[in-house]
Formats: structure tokens, C-alpha cells, sequence
């Protein structure tokens, strides 16, 4: 069992982030993937949350979409969607949320709006969704992106979700119940961002690939942290999981 | 007082060119069946408002219905893209689609201001984010408290039309749902018009058995129409399976305008009611789409004489 | 992780001096037991909301917990006047209380904004009434659109404790209501610490049959005991009748001092718990208040395995 | 039969005011029965609504208080408060309301909070409970009170709840549901209002009462409607609906 995807790399280094967390906003894909690892090796107590209403959800197969049938069906309680903005997530309640984009910049701030101006997109993106109010809200922000020059970019096309705003001095005001993104996940390396100045910083470069190709596939220099190490590799008991249990068909590993 | 009406009845009364019509329904009880009988009565210049527009509003722009769209994610939940929706903003083909955007707790709010006669919803969202920039009708406003903290403010949402399905309803329009709630309820009380859709239509002692099931009352609904499997591909929890093939499969339709065009005239035009896309899909499809049973179990509400 | 607790045990650890304290339930699902407790247990200076005090806050005020009320309608439903509040309030006997009143759209909506982080809550009230007169915390703003519409804001409110009664939870507080629901549900959303109390402890998997049933959600709860009949003489739906009598036989306990203070000793004082107020009412009395059965039918969410 | 009560008399009138309307914000005591009586009678269709959040209720029993168990078994929908007050009350969904109070002034203006000094009161009232936002968003106030001078007055001690502005240029601004207070019944007459003024204006007089028995009974110099007739006596079939089905053992008809 030596040998293991990218994706299964990227998932694993992203649930060991949930190290005892309590609940989380899932999307669909990759990060149902990782909670679901969570749930059964670093995050036992972990109720999976959907913005589509559902709390504490058990599914018992692998949803497409945030709205599959499965995750209703035994989960704890079910509730509108403006309770769930208003009262659990704009509240301050969640935990952990993970959130992606076509764009990111060197503070966390995210777009999925557009490629383009945005009257006239070149590519016309999905939009925020929850997000908007997710990276306000839940205390705390994983990213899970392919890492690109397109995509990890000095200045976002559009910016639909807030990071951190560069000035130490007015980060994340008051009426905010998020700290923001505290951490990225890319095919290449993952990152922390300073406490201080709120830029990403990256802290672990992916087994077999070099700094220097992490540097080629962003559009800024990377702040690098003084004690960068080599991403840990999924052991042999992720593996097991996510292919015996958890993914048999390889949707999202492979 | 009695207010069923068949899909073709309650379109044809209470669906007009240039409304702006909500078709609610988060992932789950989309009403497919309404928005295929929209296309087959040729209505123009609609405001389609939806938190996901969805394969539903894709298939209804493809075949030009409305002329904008307010929405707050617009893609092919767990698939991609909404590819007519794209071609109509990318490359204004085959014309224009005006578009108006917000998050999704924006939307949700703009249906609860719509649906309690507010002038406007606060909400702490919107912080440095370019989408106000984009959407004038999101403004800052002030905390009169000693906090004076800023918040965002969206307008009402008042559809003209709102569409939702329901697992069950009586002849008055008294609608139940269970699993994913979405907005359907505020996004039915801020309507001037409402239509239900369900799947079976009970007598009105299934209701009052159980009350606090009763997502919408009849009060506000002006058609109840029993249209079994209304919500294919998107589902109804316990009675079908969402249908994530032709989800999958709808990215390739899309993708290409003759394609679209092509299903839209063998699976909405050709056909005469919902009953014909039922018989045409054939009980096999069904049947692959149902689950096993999940009872709820019962509670008591005691008898009080 | 269990939060099961005695009712002593959770008041012992969540209601400090000098709190803010909601023992919310609107007619229905009052948890009288929990007010008994506190009055047991000396509370002092506690801030009482609740939007209507009933006969539980005239209790707990009787016996000199209270030092201020918020509240929207203060009498004995159905019967008359709150006679230990309005002696405070009318002669300052034994001792000034401080009130805040609203409406109770005023009231829930403080609820609302306390439970959604937001610092004022938007309402048509208010309007030619001298409540704002009396109550500088309701204060009118103007719409930002076009209508420039005024409407009157309230600022949240957010409970240090909240108790709230359910027919049933499990051992992690998710729990379930059915019936009048009031505003349970946001003041134990707004408030910082949430005490549960039900009339049955069951398996998680029941909750789990009908996720749409649930309520209030466990990750908002402190703690969760067991007390059957805990709301007497208010009522909790399915398991037993409001006691009419017992409302109608307070009005004279209250009026007068003496007769108050001789009811709080035999009925609170000199009992050790709430097991032993009802055995003190006697299975007799238990008998005649429960009702007949009234299921509500159960309904299918599916197994999509 | 020939034979009524003065309670009797009072809700025969009320329930004729509801002739064909659709649903009604129902309270405890005599409006209770009013609506039952109506839905025998006149408004076969009316539905029960109470703002404890119960959508077309179907007593089994007379009910003492507005969240009794049996208004809700067997209702055709319960609603949370929030979305009572928000979604029906405020959206102008509810046709009628009855509202009462300690005083009522010549334009319908109602106090239920203090009698004497609010901050030092002589009697300490309820306070509005919902009838300030009622009497704004009911499309129509319906007014059941005993009528005398103290009750009847030229002004409130407390302005809880409000019905004309006495200036027919402002009455009543956008954004209000409701129309105001449309009729008062007492024990002595009944009113409407003039739609011009918005003044309280005495529509019948009630057998056995003189004009000069509802005057001595108010605070001010009542308007008298041009055509003020008798009002009409209780139906037979009014009086056996209340005293055999409706309230047998006479709680509010006696």
C-alpha cells in the first residue's frame, strides 16, 4: 500500500486539519471525502453539516450533491435554510467549513464568481452560494484547491468570498464569528497563513515535488515558514478507508 | 374550499409573460413537471428567481422563457455547469440574460422580508466582498445601538409567482414536507400567487393528524396540482431517488444548443402532460428510483374534549 | 457525549446570580419545575424574560429571585392578573422591579436577532403606540430603498440561561416538540447557556426517525434532564392537560403575601425535588389530566443506501 | 326563548359582523365563542387562527386560554411565533382581529398597559401582548367591551395600541396592513366608524337601552349615526346553538 494518489495525499493531510473538531460545513467531493476519514480516524464526535440543511448527517452512500436524499434520511434534525444561515452559521456555531474557488490570492480571499470583467465573463463561475457568509462566519476556513499560476493569483478577478485583508490592524471586525482561512490544501504543498499579517505561508511541500515547483505554479512569491517539512504521506490505515470503506470506486481518490 | 387544478390549468391561470416566477426547491422537490409546462405554453419575458437555478432554469432559458435571471449559485450541483445559462451571459446567445445576484443567505432573506412585509433584511454578510459592488440593491446600512455596527441590507422578494412541491397536500392547498426544507415556505408566503404541487393529494384528517408537518397552509396557495414524479430528475424524500444519471447526462445535452434542442422538443414539446414524460421514462426508471422504507415513527398529540 | 443531568445538578451549574434567565414556552411546555428549582436553590438579582410571565414568574418573583422583568404580556392567561408582580410593580412591596416591555412580535424578534448575531431585528410595530415612549430600546429607522419606509428595530436578546421543555430529546440534547412551539427554539438559540428538560430521555435513533421533528439541536444545549411532568400546571401536549384548576385556584393563593408565602413553603421549600411534587399531587391527579390518544401517523424519509 | 343575557346579546352582534370572512385572530373568553357561533351561523368557511401559532384549530372543548392542548390537536397548521406574527400577521394575511382593553378612546385607540402613571402605576394591566402589532395588521379590529364612563374615555392613560389618527390625511400609513378598528360592541350599543374622521359613531342601541344610558356611560359626546336603530335581538337558533353546544354550562353566555 505504498503507493497512493495525489487526491489521496490531499484528502488525507486535510482531515488530519480536523483534528477534534466538533462539526463542520461539508461541500460535496473531496471534502465530504476528508470529513468522512475525520469522523472515523482524528475527528470521532465530528457531525457533518450541510448548508442544505442537514445536521448531523449519516449518509450512507457517497452523495453527489449537497441535497442528496441519503443525507437527510437518520440525520439528527433538519431545519430551514434561513435557520441555518442565520442561527447556526452567521451565530458563530460552526466549527470548521471548507470552501474552494477558481481564484485564490495570498490572503485567502476567494473567487467563484467570474473569469473576466464581470458584465461580459469570459467564464461565467457558479457564484457565492453560502460562501460569502461561510468565510465570515465559521471560525474557521479550510481550503481545497488544485494548485495553478491561473488560479493562485496576485489579484483576483472578483472577490466573492472575504480571507483576511492584509492590514493586521483591521482584520476580521467585530460581528464576525470567523477567524478565516487557517489553512490550504493543494496538490503540491499545503499552507498556514502568518497570524500576524494574514499571508499564506507555506509550511509542507508534498512528498516528491520541490520548492521550486510550488513556486512555479503561483502567481507571488511565497512567504515560506522557517521550519517547512515534507507533507506527511497517508498511512497505511487512511488508505485502507478511503479505498475498502469509504470510496471503493475511486470517484474522489483516484 | 376546493383549489385542485391540473399542471396545464394552474399554468395557464396563474403563470403570465413577464412575471417573475420563484420555482423553490433546494437540490430537493424541484418541480421539474411545472417548469416543462411553462416551456409547453410558450410564456416569454420571465424573471426566474432560485437560490441554484439548477438543470430546471438551464432547460427553461435554453428554451428562452425568461429574459432575468436572480440567483445566487448557478451551476449543475455536483456536475459543472449550467451551459444554456452560460451561453446567454458569456456570449449573449442566443441573446442577452439580465442577471442579479446574491449569496445565499441573501436570497433566503430577501424571501423572509418578501413573505413578513419588511422593507428590507439585515444581515452580516457581504463584508468586503465585491458582489455589492455588482448589485446595488445591497446596501451598508448602521446599528442605531451603542454598537453602531454596519450589517448589509437585501430587498424583499415578492414573486409574482411562487411554485413549490410537497409531498402531500388536501384540496385546500394545506402542503406537508419532510427532509431538505430549503426556502420554500417564506419564498410561498412572499408570492402574490402560489401554486402547490404534490405528490399525492390526502384528505384533509392526514393534515390535521400531524400539524406541525405543515409546511404551507392553504391560506396563500391558489392551485394544488397532483402530479406524481413532478420533481424528476431532482427527487421527493421517500417516494423517489434524486436521478444523479441524468444530472450527468444533462451536462452533455447542454453543452451543445442543437442537443439541448433536440430534448427539449423529444421530452417537453412532443409531449403533452407530465403524465407522458412519466409513461415515456417507463415504470423500470421508477422503480430504480425507489427507496427503501425509512419510517418516521408516530407521536401523540392527545385527544382534548 | 451525554450533557444528562438532575434538575439540580443543571441549575446548580448554569443559573448564577445576577443572570439574565428565559424559562421560555407560550402556555405550553412552561417548565414550572425549573422555576422551583431556582426559588429552592436562592437565587438573587436574576433578570426574568420571558414574553409571558404567567403564574411561574409570579412564583419565582413572589419569592424574591427577580430584580428585573422583561416581558410582553403579564397576566394569568385566561383567569386575570400576576398579583406578587404587580404588588412590586403597583406598591413597591416588597421592593421596586425593574420592567422592560414590548410587544410580543417585539419580544420574539429580540429572540431572533439574539439567535442570529445580529444587532437589531426590523418590525412594522410600534407605529402611534407610547410603548416606544416607555422603552427607548425600540427606536425607529428608515428603509435604505426607495419606499423609505420607517419601521421601528428591536436589539437582541440574549439570555445568559435559557430553559426550554421538550416531550422528548436523547442524551445529547437534540430535542423534539410537537404542538404550540412558541419561541423555544430562538430564545435557546440566543441565549449563552441552554438547560433542556424533557418529559422522556430517549435513544438517539428515535430523533434520528424524524430529523424534520427536531427542534433544538444538541450542539446548543448545556445540559439535559429527565422530569416527567415538569410543566404542571402548564401542559405539555400528548402526555398531560394544562390544570385549568390549579391556574384559576393561583389567583387567590396569590393576592395575598401570606397565602403566597404558604404555598411556596409546602409546594417548593419543603419538597426536595420535583419527584416529590408529584407524588405530592398524587397519581390520582395525574390520572385525570392525561389526555386520550391522538397519533400523529408516521411518514416514509426512505433508506438511499 | 324570548329571554337573553346581555352576554348573549353582545356575541349574537359580534358574530353577524363576521358574515363570510375568511379566517380570524381569535382570543380567549367572548370572542372565542363569537367565532364558534359565526362558523354555525354566517362564516361556515371561518378559520380559527390563535397568535399562540395555531392555523385553523378545531376546539373539542371551550378553551381558557389561547394555548390550550385542543387547539392544537387536530389544527391544520402550527407555526412558530416568529413566522405567525411575520408571515401572517404582519403580511396582512389575517382578515379580523378582536381586540378589547381596560379604555378605548373615541378613535379606537386601546390601552391595556396602566391605569394612572406608567412608571407608578394605580393598576399595573397586562401590557399589548401582540394587539399593538393586531390592531396594525389586522385587516379589520373588531372592539368587545363593556362599556362606562372610566372605560370610554376622551383620553388613555397609555396608548397601547393604535387605531385612527383622528386626521384622515395621515390615517393608517403604507405599510400597515390593516384598516383599524371597523366596530365596537358593548353592553349597552354597538359603533362603527366614520370613514372620513375615523370617529367612533353609535350604529344601535340595544333593547331596553336608552340613548341617554349610552351617553352617561362615556367620557365624551358620542357621534350618533343619522339611521341608529334597535339592535337586533339573538335568533332562537342563536340562542340554542349557544346554550346547548357552544357553552352548556354558560362560563360566558350568562
Amino acid at each position: 500500500m505504498s503507493g497512493y494518489t495525489k487526491n489521496e495525499l490531499m484528502i488525507a493531510a486535510s482531515a488530519r486539519l480536523l483534528t477534534g473538531v466538533e462539526n463542520c460545513f461539508v461541500g460535496v467531493g473531496l471534502p465530504n471525502i476528508v470529513c468522512n476519514l475525520a469522523q472515523r480516524t482524528v475527528a470521532p464526535e465530528l457531525q457533518l453539516v450541510y448548508e442544505s440543511g442537514v445536521f448531523g448527517a449519516r449518509p450512507r452512500r457517497l452523495p453527489l450533491s449537497i441535497g442528496d436524499p441519503t443525507l437527510a434520511t437518520g440525520s439528527t434534525a433538519i431545519t430551514s435554510m434561513f435557520e441555518l444561515f442565520a442561527f447556526y452559521l452567521q451565530a458563530g456555531l460552526i466549527d470548521v467549513a471548507f470552501l474552494g474557488g477558481a481564484q485564490i490570492d495570498r490572503f485567502g480571499n476567494l473567487n467563484t464568481t467570474v473569469i473576466g470583467d464581470y458584465g461580459r465573463p469570459k467564464v461565467r463561475l457558479p457564484g457565492s452560494g453560502g460562501a460569502c457568509e461561510i468565510a465570515i462566519h465559521a471560525r474557521q476556513i479550510l481550503v481545497i484547491m488544485r494548485q495553478a499560476e491561473r488560479s493562485f493569483v496576485e489579484e483576483l478577478h472578483f472577490r466573492t468570498s472575504p480571507g483576511h485583508s492584509g492590514d493586521p490592524e483591521h482584520d476580521r471586525a467585530r460581528g464576525w464569528s470567523g477567524s478565516g482561512p487557517t489553512n490550504v490544501v493543494t496538490d503540491l504543498a499545503t499552507y498556514g497563513f502568518d497570524e500576524e499579517t494574514g499571508e499564506m505561508t507555506l509550511r509542507t511541500v508534498h512528498p516528491g515535488v520541490a520548492l521550486d515547483d510550488v513556486r512555479a505554479n503561483m502567481g507571488w512569491e511565497p512567504r515560506v515558514s522557517p521550519d517547512v517539512t515534507e507533507t506527511p504521506r497517508p498511512t497505511d490505515e487512511e488508505l485502507r478507508l478511503l479505498r475498502e470503506e469509504l470510496d471503493p470506486q475511486g470517484m474522489y481518490t483516484k | 374550499m376546493s383549489k385542485v387544478a391540473t399542471m396545464r390549468e394552474a399554468v395557464a391561470d396563474l403563470v403570465r409573460d413577464g412575471d417573475t416566477v420563484a420555482i423553490e426547491g433546494f437540490t430537493h422537490l424541484i418541480c421539474f413537471a411545472a417548469g416543462h409546462e411553462i416551456i409547453r405554453q410558450g410564456r416569454r419575458d420571465l424573471t426566474l428567481a432560485r437560490m441554484t437555478p439548477d438543470v430546471i432554469y438551464d432547460q427553461m432559458i435554453g428554451a428562452g422563457v425568461a429574459r432575468k435571471l436572480i440567483f445566487s449559485w448557478l451551476g449543475n450541483p455536483g456536475v459543472g455547469s449550467l451551459h444554456a445559462v452560460r451561453r446567454r451571459i458569456e456570449d449573449q446567445e442566443p441573446g442577452p440574460l439580465d442577471v442579479e445576484e446574491y449569496s445565499h443567505f441573501g436570497m433566503v432573506c430577501r424571501y423572509v422580508a418578501g413573505a413578513s412585509n419588511l422593507p428590507f433584511f439585515p444581515i452580516r454578510s457581504y463584508f468586503e466582498s465585491d458582489i455589492p459592488a455588482v448589485n446595488p440593491r445591497i446596501v451598508p446600512i448602521t446599528s442605531p445601538y451603542e454598537d453602531g455596527d454596519e450589517v448589509y441590507v437585501v430587498p424583499p422578494l415578492k414573486p409574482d409567482v411562487t411554485i413549490v412541491h410537497a409531498q402531500r397536500a388536501d384540496r385546500d392547498g394545506n402542503a406537508q414536507i419532510w427532509g431538505l426544507l430549503g426556502c420554500q415556505k417564506e419564498a410561498a408566503f412572499a408570492a402574490e400567487r402560489v401554486i402547490v404541487v404534490v405528490e399525492e393529494l390526502v384528505d384533509g384528517d392526514v393534515i390535521r393528524r400531524d400539524p406541525n408537518r405543515t409546511v404551507i397552509p392553504g391560506i396563500v396557495v391558489d392551485a394544488v396540482v397532483e402530479e406524481p414524479f413532478a420533481c424528476h430528475p431532482s427527487f421527493a424524500q421517500g417516494y423517489y431517488d434524486r436521478d444523479n444519471a441524468f444530472y450527468l447526462a444533462w451536462d452533455a445535452i447542454a453543452r451543445d444548443p442543437k442537443t439541448l434542442e433536440g430534448w427539449l422538443q423529444e421530452w417537453v414539446y412532443d409531449l403533452g402532460s407530465h403524465a407522458d414524460y412519466v409513461e415515456k421514462w417507463g415504470a423500470e426508471h421508477w422503480a430504480s428510483l425507489k427507496p427503501g422504507p425509512a419510517p418516521s415513527g408516530e407521536v401523540d398529540y392527545g385527544m382534548y374534549a
